[in-house]
Formats: C-alpha cells, sequence, structure tokens
C-alpha cells in the first residue's frame, strides 16, 4: 500500500483539516458555520469514497454487470446531508438573530459586549 | 401499645411537636405550653422502656430499607436509653427556662426557634435509638441542619459568620471522615448494625482499624476533640437555651455518645483496646482536656468559658471510650448525664446573668450575688459538679473514670484527670466568687438588679436540685450503665 | 429582477418542467437512482426560482408560508402514518409486505412509494419554508 | 400492541410533533404534548417490567432481520435510561403549560411543543435503537430540536449559547459519524450487537482505535466532559426555564448511555478498558471535572448558571463511576444517572417557578424569597439537600455506592475528594440557604412576588418528592441500576 493508494483519505484529512481550522480560528459567525460545512463535507467524501469498489458500476440492477458499488453508504450520507442541511440553516438563522440583537456577527464584539453588561 | 410502638412514637413525638408549634405560633401561650405538654409527654414514653429493659426485652423496628442493607432501623439499648432520658428530661426544664428567657428578653422568630428546638429533640432521639450506623448518621446530620436556624438565630452578620464556621467544621468533618469511615466499616463488616463486642473484630489488620478508629474520633465533630473545636465557642452566639440545652447537653452528647457507641458497638472493646493507635489517641484527647481548661481561663465571657469547660468536659467521655474497660465506659456513661445536669444549670444561670443584669463578662459580675443570690447558688452547685466534688454528681462519675485509667494501667491519664479538675476549681469558682465576695467597680451598688423571671428560676432549681440528686442517689445511672455490659 | 423579460419568460416555462423532473425522481426512486430527499429539493428549487425572478410576494400568493410548514408537518406524518397501517396490519413498523395482501412485492412498492412521498412533502415544505423565512428577513425589518 | 412497544416508543412523540405544529394553536399543542409524554412514560414502564421479567426486547424494523435492517434492542440499561428521560419529559410538559406561556410567548408554543417532542423522540430513538448510525440519526434529531429549544430563551446571550452549543454539538456528532463510519469500514456492519462479535475477530489494525477515538472525543464533547464542557453553562443557564429542566435532566444522560453502549457493548469492556486504557483517561478528567466545576459553583451569582456548572461536577460522578469498570462502580453511575435527573429536574423548575415571579434568578434578586415563595423554595431546598448527598435524599444513595466503588478499587484519595467535594455542593447550596432564608426581602423590588401558581408547584414538587421517595426507598432503582451494570459487563467479557 502506498500513500497514493489511500487518495481519498488525503483527500479528506486536508478538508477535515481545513474545515476544522475555519471553525476554531475564525471569529465571524458566518465563516465558522462554513467551517462546519466544510468539516462535514469531507466526512460525506469519506463515506462516499468507501462505497466505491474498483471496477465496479452503480448499484442499479443490470444484465451486463455482476459487481456494484455498496449502496449502503450513499444512503446513510444521504442522511447525513441533510441533517448538515438542517444544521447550517439552522446555524444560520441563529446567527440572523444574532445580527439582529447584536448588530454584529464578529464573536469577539459580541463577547465585549455580553462581558459589559 | 407495644413497645416497638412506643419506640417509634419516641422519635415521632418531637417532629408532631415541631409542626404543632408551627401551627400555633400565632397564640404564644398556646405554643408555649404544647411545648411544654409535648416535652412531657416524650420524657414519660422514653420512660416507658426502662422497665421492659430491666426485663430484659429487647426492642427492635425496621422502619424501612433504603437499598439492601441500608436500614432505618431503632432499637433499645441501656445507653442509648440513658442518653434519651436525659436530654428529653432536660428538654422540659430547658422548655420552661426558655419561656421566661425568651419571652423577658423579646427575642424574634420564636416560633422558628421552638420548632426548631423540637427538631433537635427529635434527631437526638433518633440517634439514641438508632440500631445501625447509617441511621445514627442521618439523625447527626438532622442535628446538624436543624440547629444552624438556631445558632444564627439573631441574624447578625455575627452570628452568620459564627453560623457558617458551626456548619462548616461539623458537616466537614461528619462528610469527609465519619461518612467514609461507616462506608469503609460498611465495606469491611457487610453490615453497620450495632452489636454486642462489635462487628469490625477480625475483618482487617491492626492498622486499617487503626486508621478507622482516627477517623471515627475526628470525624465526630460533635465530640469537639481538637483540633475541631472551634464550633462549640462559634455556636454561643445563640440565646442561651440553646447553648444550655444543644450545646451542653444535646448535641455534643449526641458526638461523646456516638463515639463510646462505635467503641462498644462497632469496634468492640477487646479489639479497641488493641489497636495501636489507642494509646495515641487517649493522648491526643488528654491534651484536649487540658487544652480546653486551659483556654476556658483566659476567657473572660462566661458562655464562651463554659463552651471550653465543655470541650474539656466532653473529651472526659472520649477518653472513656478510647480507655475500652468495663469502669471507664459505666463512667463515661454516668458522665453524660452528670455533666448534662451541671453543665445546663451553669448556662441557666449564665443566662439568667444576662436576662437580669445584660452583663456577659465575668469581670462585670462582682458583687452580683448579694442581689441574684439563688442564680449564683445554683452556678455553684453546678461548678461542683463539673469539678468532681461531693455533693455534686459529677464525683461520681470521675471516680469511676480514675478507676478506669488505673484499669488500663495510664496511671499518667489519671493525673491529667486530677490535673483538669483543679484547673476548673480554679475557673469555675471564679465566678461565684467574684459574685458573692467581692464588690461591684468603682464602689457603686447593683441599683435595680433583679433575679430573672421565675421560669429561669424554677428550671435553674430543678436543674441544680438533681445535680446534687444524683450525687445521692447515683444507683440508677449505675443499674443502666451495668446492663451494658450484662445485658 | 422582476423587469427582465428574457428571465420571466424563461423561468415560466421551466418551472413546470422543474417540478415535473421532481416527480419523475420521486415516482422513478424505488427502483432507480432517486427518491424523496432529491425530489424535495428539486421540487421546491422550482419555488426558490419562482420567488427569485417575481419575488416573495408573488410567490406567497402561490404557494403561501403556511401551506408550506403544514407540508413539513404533514409528510412526516405520511411516513409515520405508513408505519402504523403496517403496524396495524399486523406486521413490524413499516414492513411493507403487508400493504398489499394479495402480493407482498406489490406491497414493497406501494410502501416505498408512500414513505418517499412523505419524504418529498417534507423536503419540499422545509426547503421553502427555509427560504422564505430567510428571505423575508430583510422585509420584516 | 405489547410487541411494537420499542418502536411505539419513538413514533408516538414524532407523530405528535408534527400534529403540534399543525394545530398552530399553543393549548391543543399543549394537551397533545402531554398526552403523548405521558403515554410515552406508560410505555417505558412496560417495557421496564418487560425487560426486568424476560431480558432483552429486539425489535426489527420493516421486518428486516438484524444485521441487514435497522434492529431496535432494550436492554435493562435501556430500559432504565428510557424510564429517566420519558419521566422527566412527562413531569416538564404539563409544567410548561405556565412557564413557557411566560418565557416563550403564545405565538410561538406550539412550535415549542412541536421542537419539544422530537428533541423527545430524538432522546428515546438513541436509547432504543441497536444500530450505530441510526443512534447518529436521532443524535441530530435531539440536537437540533434542543439548540432551537434554546435559542428560545428571553436574554439574547441564549442566541450565542445555542449558537456555541450548534458548533461544539456538530462537531461532537460529525466525530461520532467518522468513528461509525471508520467501524462500517473495517467490519461492514453497523448493528451494534453484530460489532461485539466483528470486532474483537479483527486482526489488530490502527484503524479500530482511531474509530474509538474519534467516538471518544464526539461522545465526551455531547456529555460536556472536562474540558469539553464550554457549552454548557450558557446554553443552561440562558435557555427558557422548563427547556433547562428537560435538557439538563435528559440530554447529558443520554449522552452517557451512548457512552456506556459504545465502549461496553460494541467494543467491549476488554478493549476499551484494558487496550485503550480508558480508565485512566476518564478517571482524572472526571475528577477534575468534579473539582473544578464545584469550584466554578460557588462563584455564580446566578443561580441557574450555578446549578449548571455543578451539574458539570455530577456529570463528573457518573464518568468517575463509570471509570470504575466495576459491577458496583457502574451501579453507582447508573444510579447516579437517575437520582441527579430528578433532582437536578426539581432544582431548574423551582427556578423556574422563580423565575416566573421574579424575573430573574440571580441570587441577589432571591433574598429572603424563603417566605415569599415557601413550596417553591421548599422544593428547591429538597433538590438542593439531594444534590449534596444529605441522608434518605435520592443523592445519598448514589454516593453511597459510588464511594463504596472507589473503596472497592482501592482508591482511596477518590473516595476522600468525593467526599469534599460533596462539601463544595454544600457550599454552594448554602449560599442560597442563606440568601433565601436569613435575609430580608426587598419588597421595593417587587411587591406582589406571591407562591407560584399550581401549575408549576406541582410538577416541580412530583419531581421533589421523587427525590426522597428514592432516598428512603431506593430499591427500584438500585436494581435497575445493578441489573443494567451486570449485563453491560457480563456483554462486554
Amino acid at each position: 500500500m502506498n500513500a497514493v493508494g489511500f487518495l481519498n483519505y488525503w483527500f479528506v484529512v486536508v478538508l477535515m483539516m481545513i474545515g476544522f481550522y475555519i471553525l476554531i480560528a475564525q471569529g465571524n459567525l458566518v465563516k465558522k458555520i462554513i467551517g462546519l460545512n466544510i468539516f462535514q463535507t469531507s466526512v460525506f467524501i469519506l463515506y462516499i469514497s468507501m462505497g466505491k469498489i474498483e471496477g465496479a458500476t452503480a448499484p442499479i440492477l443490470n444484465s451486463n454487470w455482476s459487481v456494484y458499488s455498496n449502496p449502503l453508504p450513499h444512503v446513510l450520507i444521504l442522511t447525513a446531508i441533510v441533517v448538515g442541511v438542517a444544521t447550517s440553516a439552522l446555524g444560520l438563522s441563529l446567527v440572523v438573530r444574532i445580527h439582529e440583537a447584536y448588530g454584529s456577527v464578529e464573536e469577539d464584539q459580541i463577547n465585549e459586549m455580553d462581558r459589559s453588561v | 401499645m407495644s413497645y416497638s410502638q412506643i419506640l417509634c412514637l419516641i422519635v415521632i413525638i418531637p417532629f408532631i411537636g415541631a409542626g404543632l408549634i408551627l401551627l400555633s405560633g400565632k397564640y404564644p401561650n398556646l405554643r408555649d405550653s404544647l411545648g411544654l405538654l409535648i416535652a412531657a409527654v416524650l420524657c414519660g414514653t422514653v420512660y416507658q422502656l426502662v422497665e421492659p429493659l430491666r426485663k430484659g426485652y429487647s426492642t427492635e423496628v425496621t422502619l424501612l430499607e433504603v437499598t439492601s442493607g441500608i436500614t432505618l432501623g431503632l432499637s433499645v439499648e441501656p445507653l442509648g436509653l440513658l442518653f434519651a432520658l436525659v436530654a428529653s428530661f432536660l428538654w422540659i426544664v430547658t422548655g420552661l427556662y426558655a419561656i421566661g428567657y425568651m419571652r423577658s428578653h423579646q427575642e424574634e422568630n420564636q416560633t422558628r426557634f421552638f420548632a426548631c428546638f423540637a427538631i433537635a429533640i427529635g434527631g437526638t432521639m433518633g440517634v439514641s435509638f438508632s440500631s445501625n450506623l447509617f441511621t445514627l448518621f442521618a439523625f447527626y446530620e438532622l442535628l446538624t441542619l436543624c440547629t444552624f436556624p438556631l445558632v444564627t438565630h439573631h441574624g447578625t452578620n455575627e452570628a452568620k459568620k459564627a453560623g457558617r464556621l458551626y456548619l462548616g467544621i461539623l458537616l466537614s468533618t461528619s462528610i469527609g471522615l465519619q461518612l467514609l469511615a461507616i462506608i469503609w466499616t460498611w465495606n469491611l463488616a457487610g453490615t453497620l448494625d450495632f452489636k454486642e463486642n462489635g462487628i469490625l473484630s477480625g475483618t482487617a489488620s491492626n492498622t486499617v482499624l487503626s486508621v478507622l478508629i482516627v477517623m471515627f474520633v475526628f470525624g465526630v465533630g460533635k465530640a469537639a476533640v481538637m483540633p475541631f473545636h472551634r464550633w462549640l465557642p462559634a455556636a454561643m452566639v445563640a440565646p442561651t437555651p440553646v447553648s444550655a440545652l444543644l450545646h451542653a447537653v444535646a448535641v455534643v452528647k449526641v458526638g461523646v455518645f456516638t463515639i463510646l457507641k462505635v467503641a462498644i458497638y462497632i469496634f468492640g472493646l477487646e479489639t479497641l483496646a488493641e489497636l495501636g493507635s489507642t494509646p495515641w489517641l487517649r493522648w491526643i484527647v488528654a491534651a484536649t482536656i487540658i487544652l480546653g481548661s486551659l483556654v476556658a481561663f483566659t476567657k473572660d465571657n462566661l458562655k464562651a468559658r463554659l463552651a471550653y469547660s465543655t470541650i474539656s468536659q466532653l473529651s472526659y467521655i472520649v477518653l472513656a471510650a478510647l480507655l475500652a474497660n468495663e469502669f471507664a465506659i459505666i463512667g463515661g456513661g454516668m458522665h453524660i448525664a452528670m455533666h448534662a445536669f451541671g453543665k445546663i444549670t451553669l448556662f441557666f444561670a449564665a443566662g439568667a446573668v444576662l436576662v437580669a443584669t445584660h452583663k456577659t463578662d465575668i469581670s462585670d459580675m462582682r458583687g452580683l450575688g448579694r442581689q441574684m443570690p439563688l442564680t449564683f447558688g445554683a452556678f455553684l452547685v453546678g461548678s461542683l459538679s463539673i469539678i468532681g466534688v461531693p455533693p455534686a454528681g459529677g464525683a461520681w462519675s470521675k471516680w469511676f473514670l480514675g478507676l478506669g485509667t488505673i484499669e488500663a494501667g495510664e496511671q499518667g491519664l489519671l493525673a491529667v484527670l486530677m490535673l483538669s479538675s483543679l484547673l476548673s476549681l480554679v475557673y469555675l469558682l471564679e465566678v461565684p466568687i467574684r459574685a458573692f465576695f467581692s464588690s461591684p467597680d468603682g464602689g457603686q451598688e447593683n441599683v435595680g438588679i433583679k433575679e430573672a423571671p421565675w421560669p429561669c428560676l424554677l428550671a435553674m432549681g430543678i436543674s441544680s436540685g438533681m445535680t446534687m440528686g444524683l450525687f445521692l442517689f447515683p444507683d440508677f445511672l449505675y443499674e443502666m450503665m451495668r446492663m451494658v455490659f450484662s445485658p | 429582477m422582476e423587469d427582465n423579460v428574457i428571465l420571466r419568460v424563461a423561468t415560466k416555462i421551466l418551472t413546470p418542467y422543474i417540478l415535473l423532473f421532481a416527480l419523475y425522481v420521486q415516482f422513478h426512486g424505488d427502483y432507480g437512482p432517486g427518491g424523496g430527499f432529491q425530489a424535495g429539493v428539486i421540487f421546491a428549487s422550482g419555488f426558490v426560482l419562482y420567488t427569485l425572478i417575481y419575488g416573495l410576494e408573488t410567490a406567497r400568493l402561490v404557494l403561501p408560508l403556511r401551506v408550506a410548514s403544514l407540508c413539513g408537518a404533514l409528510g412526516v406524518l405520511i411516513y409515520a402514518g405508513v408505519g402504523i397501517a403496517t403496524m396495524i396490519l399486523g406486521g413490524e413498523f413499516l414492513d411493507y409486505d403487508y400493504l398489499n395482501s394479495h402480493d407482498a412485492e406489490h406491497g414493497q412498492h406501494l410502501g416505498i412509494l408512500l414513505v418517499e412521498l412523505g419524504v418529498l412533502t417534507t423536503v419540499f415544505g422545509v426547503m421553502v419554508v427555509i427560504f422564505y423565512s430567510f428571505a423575508g428577513r430583510r422585509e420584516a425589518k | 400492541m405489547m410487541s411494537h412497544l420499542p418502536v411505539l416508543q419513538v413514533i408516538v412523540p414524532l407523530l405528535a410533533a408534527p400534529l403540534c405544529a399543525l394545530v398552530r394553536h399553543g393549548r391543543t399543542a399543549w394537551a397533545i404534548a402531554v398526552a403523548s409524554s405521558w403515554v410515552s412514560l406508560w410505555m417505558a414502564w412496560k417495557i421496564f417490567q418487560l425487560v426486568q421479567a424476560d431480558g432483552a426486547i429486539s425489535y426489527n424494523l420493516g421486518g428486516w432481520p438484524a444485521p441487514i435492517g435497522i434492529e431496535y434492542k432494550i436492554d435493562a440499561l435501556s430500559a432504565f435510561v428510557l424510564i429517566i428521560v420519558t419521566l422527566v419529559g412527562a413531569v416538564v410538559t404539563p409544567y410548561a403549560l405556565k412557564s413557557v406561556g411566560r418565557e416563550v410567548g403564545t405565538s410561538r408554543e406550539a412550535l415549542f411543543y412541536a421542537a419539544f417532542l422530537l428533541c423527545l423522540s430524538g432522546l428515546l430513538g438513541i436509547v432504543v435503537t441497536g444500530d450505530m448510525f441510526n443512534v447518529f440519526v436521532f443524535l441530530e434529531i435531539s440536537s437540533l430540536s434542543a439548540y432551537a429549544l434554546i435559542a428560545l430563551g428571553r436574554d439574547r446571550r441564549a442566541l450565542t449559547a445555542s449558537y456555541q452549543y450548534l458548533i461544539m454539538g456538530s462537531v461532537g456528532a460529525t466525530f461520532i459519524v467518522i468513528g461509525i463510519g471508520m467501524l462500517y469500514v473495517m467490519t461492514g456492519s453497523l448493528n451494534m450487537a453484530d460489532l461485539a462479535i466483528l470486532l474483537p475477530e479483527l486482526p489488530s489494525n490502527r484503524t479500530i482505535p482511531v474509530a474509538f477515538a474519534f467516538l471518544s472525543v464526539g461522545v465526551c464533547l455531547k456529555l460536556a466532559l472536562f474540558p469539553l464542557h464550554m457549552w454548557l453553562p450558557n446554553a443552561y443557564a440562558y435557555a427558557p426555564s422548563a427547556v433547562t429542566a428537560f435538557i439538563a435532566s435528559t440530554a447529558t444522560k443520554v449522552a452517557i448511555y451512548m457512552l456506556l453502549r459504545f465502549f461496553f457493548t460494541v467494543f467491549g469492556v476488554h478493549f476499551s478498558f484494558s487496550e485503550m486504557q480508558l480508565g485512566i483517561i476518564l478517571l482524572p478528567l472526571s475528577l477534575i471535572a468534579i473539582f473544578s466545576m464545584s469550584l466554578v459553583a460557588i462563584f455564580q451569582t446566578n443561580v441557574k448558571r450555578m446549578l449548571a456548572y455543578s451539574s458539570l461536577a455530577q456529570i463528573g460522578y457518573i464518568i468517575l463511576g463509570i471509570s470504575f469498570f466495576s459491577n458496583t462502580g457502574l451501579t453507582a453511575g447508573i444510579l447516579h444517572l437517575f437520582n441527579h435527573a430528578i433532582i437536578k429536574g426539581s432544582l431548574f423548575m423551582a427556578l423556574g417557578c422563580v423565575m416566573y415571579r421574579l424575573n430573574s434568578v440571580e441570587l441577589e434578586n432571591m433574598r429572603g424569597l424563603g417566605k415569599k415563595m415557601p413550596l417553591t423554595m421548599g422544593a428547591f431546598m429538597v433538590g438542593g439537600f439531594s444534590l449534596i448527598g444529605v441522608p434518605f435524599t435520592a443523592g445519598f444513595v448514589s454516593k453511597w455506592y459510588l464511594i463504596q466503588g472507589a473503596i472497592e478499587k482501592g482508591l482511596w484519595p477518590v473516595a476522600l475528594l468525593i467526599l469534599m467535594t460533596s462539601l463544595m455542593a454544600v457550599v454552594y447550596i448554602w449560599r442560597v440557604v442563606e440568601s433565601v432564608y436569613f435575609s430580608e426581602f426587598d419588597e421595593s423590588q417587587n411587591d406582589d412576588c406571591t407562591e407560584a401558581p399550581l401549575g408549576l408547584l406541582l410538577p416541580t414538587w412530583a419531581l421533589a418528592l421523587l427525590c426522597l421517595y428514592f432516598g428512603i426507598n431506593a430499591t427500584l432503582t438500585t436494581s435497575g441500576a445493578s441489573l443494567a451494570a451486570a449485563n453491560l459487563l457480563r456483554i462486554g467479557s
């Protein structure tokens, strides 16, 4: 096994770290959500790529093929995507509300306002 | 009514009393007479149990089982019955005294005061009749919590500070050490029941049990063994009836009673005597005896002096438990009663002085004896009992304690007892001597000072009478304590 | 964008096809790629497009917010209702075999179709509600 | 009917949620919520009895047998946790009528109950299911609705708290998915029982420990174990009272259930505690949690926040019990799951009553409240004493077992530390006692302050009385917990 054989995993790891970094380093609430999305996307890729079998086709019954990719991870990740969408929607709506309440979406400014109360 | 029902009733009566007191709070006369009535009923009920015990019936009730093996149970044994008798009897006397004291002092929140008082007595009853360590611990904690409002009764900052110290020491010792010791005991013995000859013998090495007894002695903070004694002087901010009954009788005696119980029924005297740490502990306790007396010297505030005297006297009983022989235990048990009557008399007198003259310092009491002969006469009787000379009851318990030290081969401790008696002679008798034989500062007469209200005087009369009576008729106490060893 | 004729006309033409395609994805779902999730999103995207071009006001006339959120709740009810139905018919929860007393396979087809319909309704409803809420925010202020 | 109980347990609140959203009328939605939560409690009780009598129940969704289809599996532990969740749910919903009406506003009431029921069904789903991925789905259902519920708080800080929780919670959930994915890659199965068989057979490799690590961190984030707890205090402090009472008593408990499930059932005791040395990690973390969080709690001025920190310490106790991985320790942990749920439930509900009258739960504003709201504060005291672990309250029983577990393992300093931190609990509860009972009420600030309405008091006292009852007669809870513990250890070994 060489590093190239794990190419998909490398992508996953890089994406995951990018997302995670944004999540931690960014003070902007919207950007945090974007980071979260990237983070979650890396997991989607992890799942989808592991269902792939070399030389196999899409899991639709066809008399010409005998090897199919595993459809289960796709189904699972479909659910995870929906969850991700819901999370983003909820997160963004919170950001909108926060913006209305504080007039800012920068974390440090918000903390400053909370502290001064 | 069966004896076990009586037993349950004893623990419940004070709580019913507390409820009645709360309900009748709007009518002070009704409330106070109800309080006295309940105290009398309680004392009478407790006395009902003496006969069956003499005849050798064993009375036991298991009220409920919390989880397997941990039960709330009550049982009658001589030491507990003796303690319950003393406490319930003195409740009547103190109740009488408190009415006079609280009213003439025009204290606030009297209803809360009397209700908490009743609950405290309930806790004391629970402790004295508990049949296992868990029950004992539960009532012990109840007592701690319900006396807090009594200590902080005045609501001043000083009272609150004292209350925090009180609660802090009592809770931290009981939870930090005592509870741990109890759970450890449970782990070793698989039971927490009080049994003859103990439950711990042979369950663990001498070292482990040595540590355990140390945890018990210091974990029972109510016994006020130094260095966990600070709460007792702090608690003196409370109204005098509280100091009198709770901090000279109920609460502190619950502490030493617990240690006696643990010594006799958890460790067993034989096991205890052989432990490696016991000799050390004896001397630590002896140090408390001496130091307590010495500190008492330095206190000019009468109640503070009495408090340190109590610390010193309590350690007599702890010492008795640690000497772990028959004489010492008999002496310790009797001292619970003797010290109770003596010290309560002293506190009554101190409170009476406070009510009549608003004076708390001994140096201000010169010449007061002429205006308040009865009060200081009672004080004298109480002092004699604490010192341990006839014609007061304290002589007997000290006699047996002395025998106990010799039996244990600790002549040094006998010397400690004697020295402490001498010290108490000086610091206690100073008060009546000043009152009777010196004249007030600057030659002024104490004008317009009269004796305290009659309920206070009556209470003092009863308690000092009992103190002397117990010198003449100690048989009952002796008989009860004998029963510990020959049921 | 309401004054851009090309967009308006294109939208008018496109919207029905988007909706139709959504239905295709939905009904094709039980034996090909597709299903309720995708169909729901596509269905909703038709309305999103419509709203973008014709404005929120007009879109709300076509599809009131109430109806959309009702769809969101209704879909869950359809889904769970199918499950309850199978239980009443004697199977376990969502055991479609029991939906058709003669042929278990027909039951399977019916069941998956109904469940996916529930999913479609919910996803469509929720998507539209989310879009309306965000889009309507500026107005509300 | 009886055989469908496992799935109905989830479906009933799940069905009731859209109904609430459909009716849009606050009262009706409330009635639906109450009815469904009570039915849930009844079903949980039935399941509990069934499991106690005949052992684990299994239910195949859609009639597909276990490793292929999703299996719902209820053993002694799940049944026990089901009782916790449904009990708190059934008590909080009646309480919500007044409390939520005041704090959230009538216009959003119906949607509140919909979210509440979704959260309930999500939590129940996690407990019921025997499928790894299903756990994640239900976890997200409950979490998303919990974020929404928390954001309904009146203070604007509720929004930031909810946001914080959302970010942390999503990261935690994503970690869990990654862990599950890795397990799936290695075994090709998502069924917990199946995994438990397949995992030990695998040749030693690095993927499983990594999956283990991801799952541990994810779950510990969800259950707010120190140092992954930052989201919790604000979320609890600024959420509406009814929500705090519900989330505090159930959400973290269910997360702890996940931890038990993953580590004991799926990975097995041997792998988790011998190979991965989980005990050595959890023990110090939980001790730090107990100690530091109790310390922080002492210095809080907002009582709700204080209790939130105390919750973190109590979670530490539970994890501590688990880290002993002995029968007694586990029993203590599981027992405390239940006891802490009812204790914190009653405490937070009592605070909700205070909030209803005073609009504040700052310690300063609660001075002298003991005279104005004797019943409310009475319930608070029952809960508080139970938290300390006074004898004859539920808290004492769990502490008893916990210390017993520590002594059995020979961990003396730990036993001592447990008792010392109980004393810290005394300090922070006593601060409230002093201010409430031994200070004078400030009449100028709120002169029409009276006892809370019956609709709030009854549920509060229901839980408070349970605290007392399970302190006096703990047979039911201890037998349930020890059976669950024994099951976990047997499956694991």
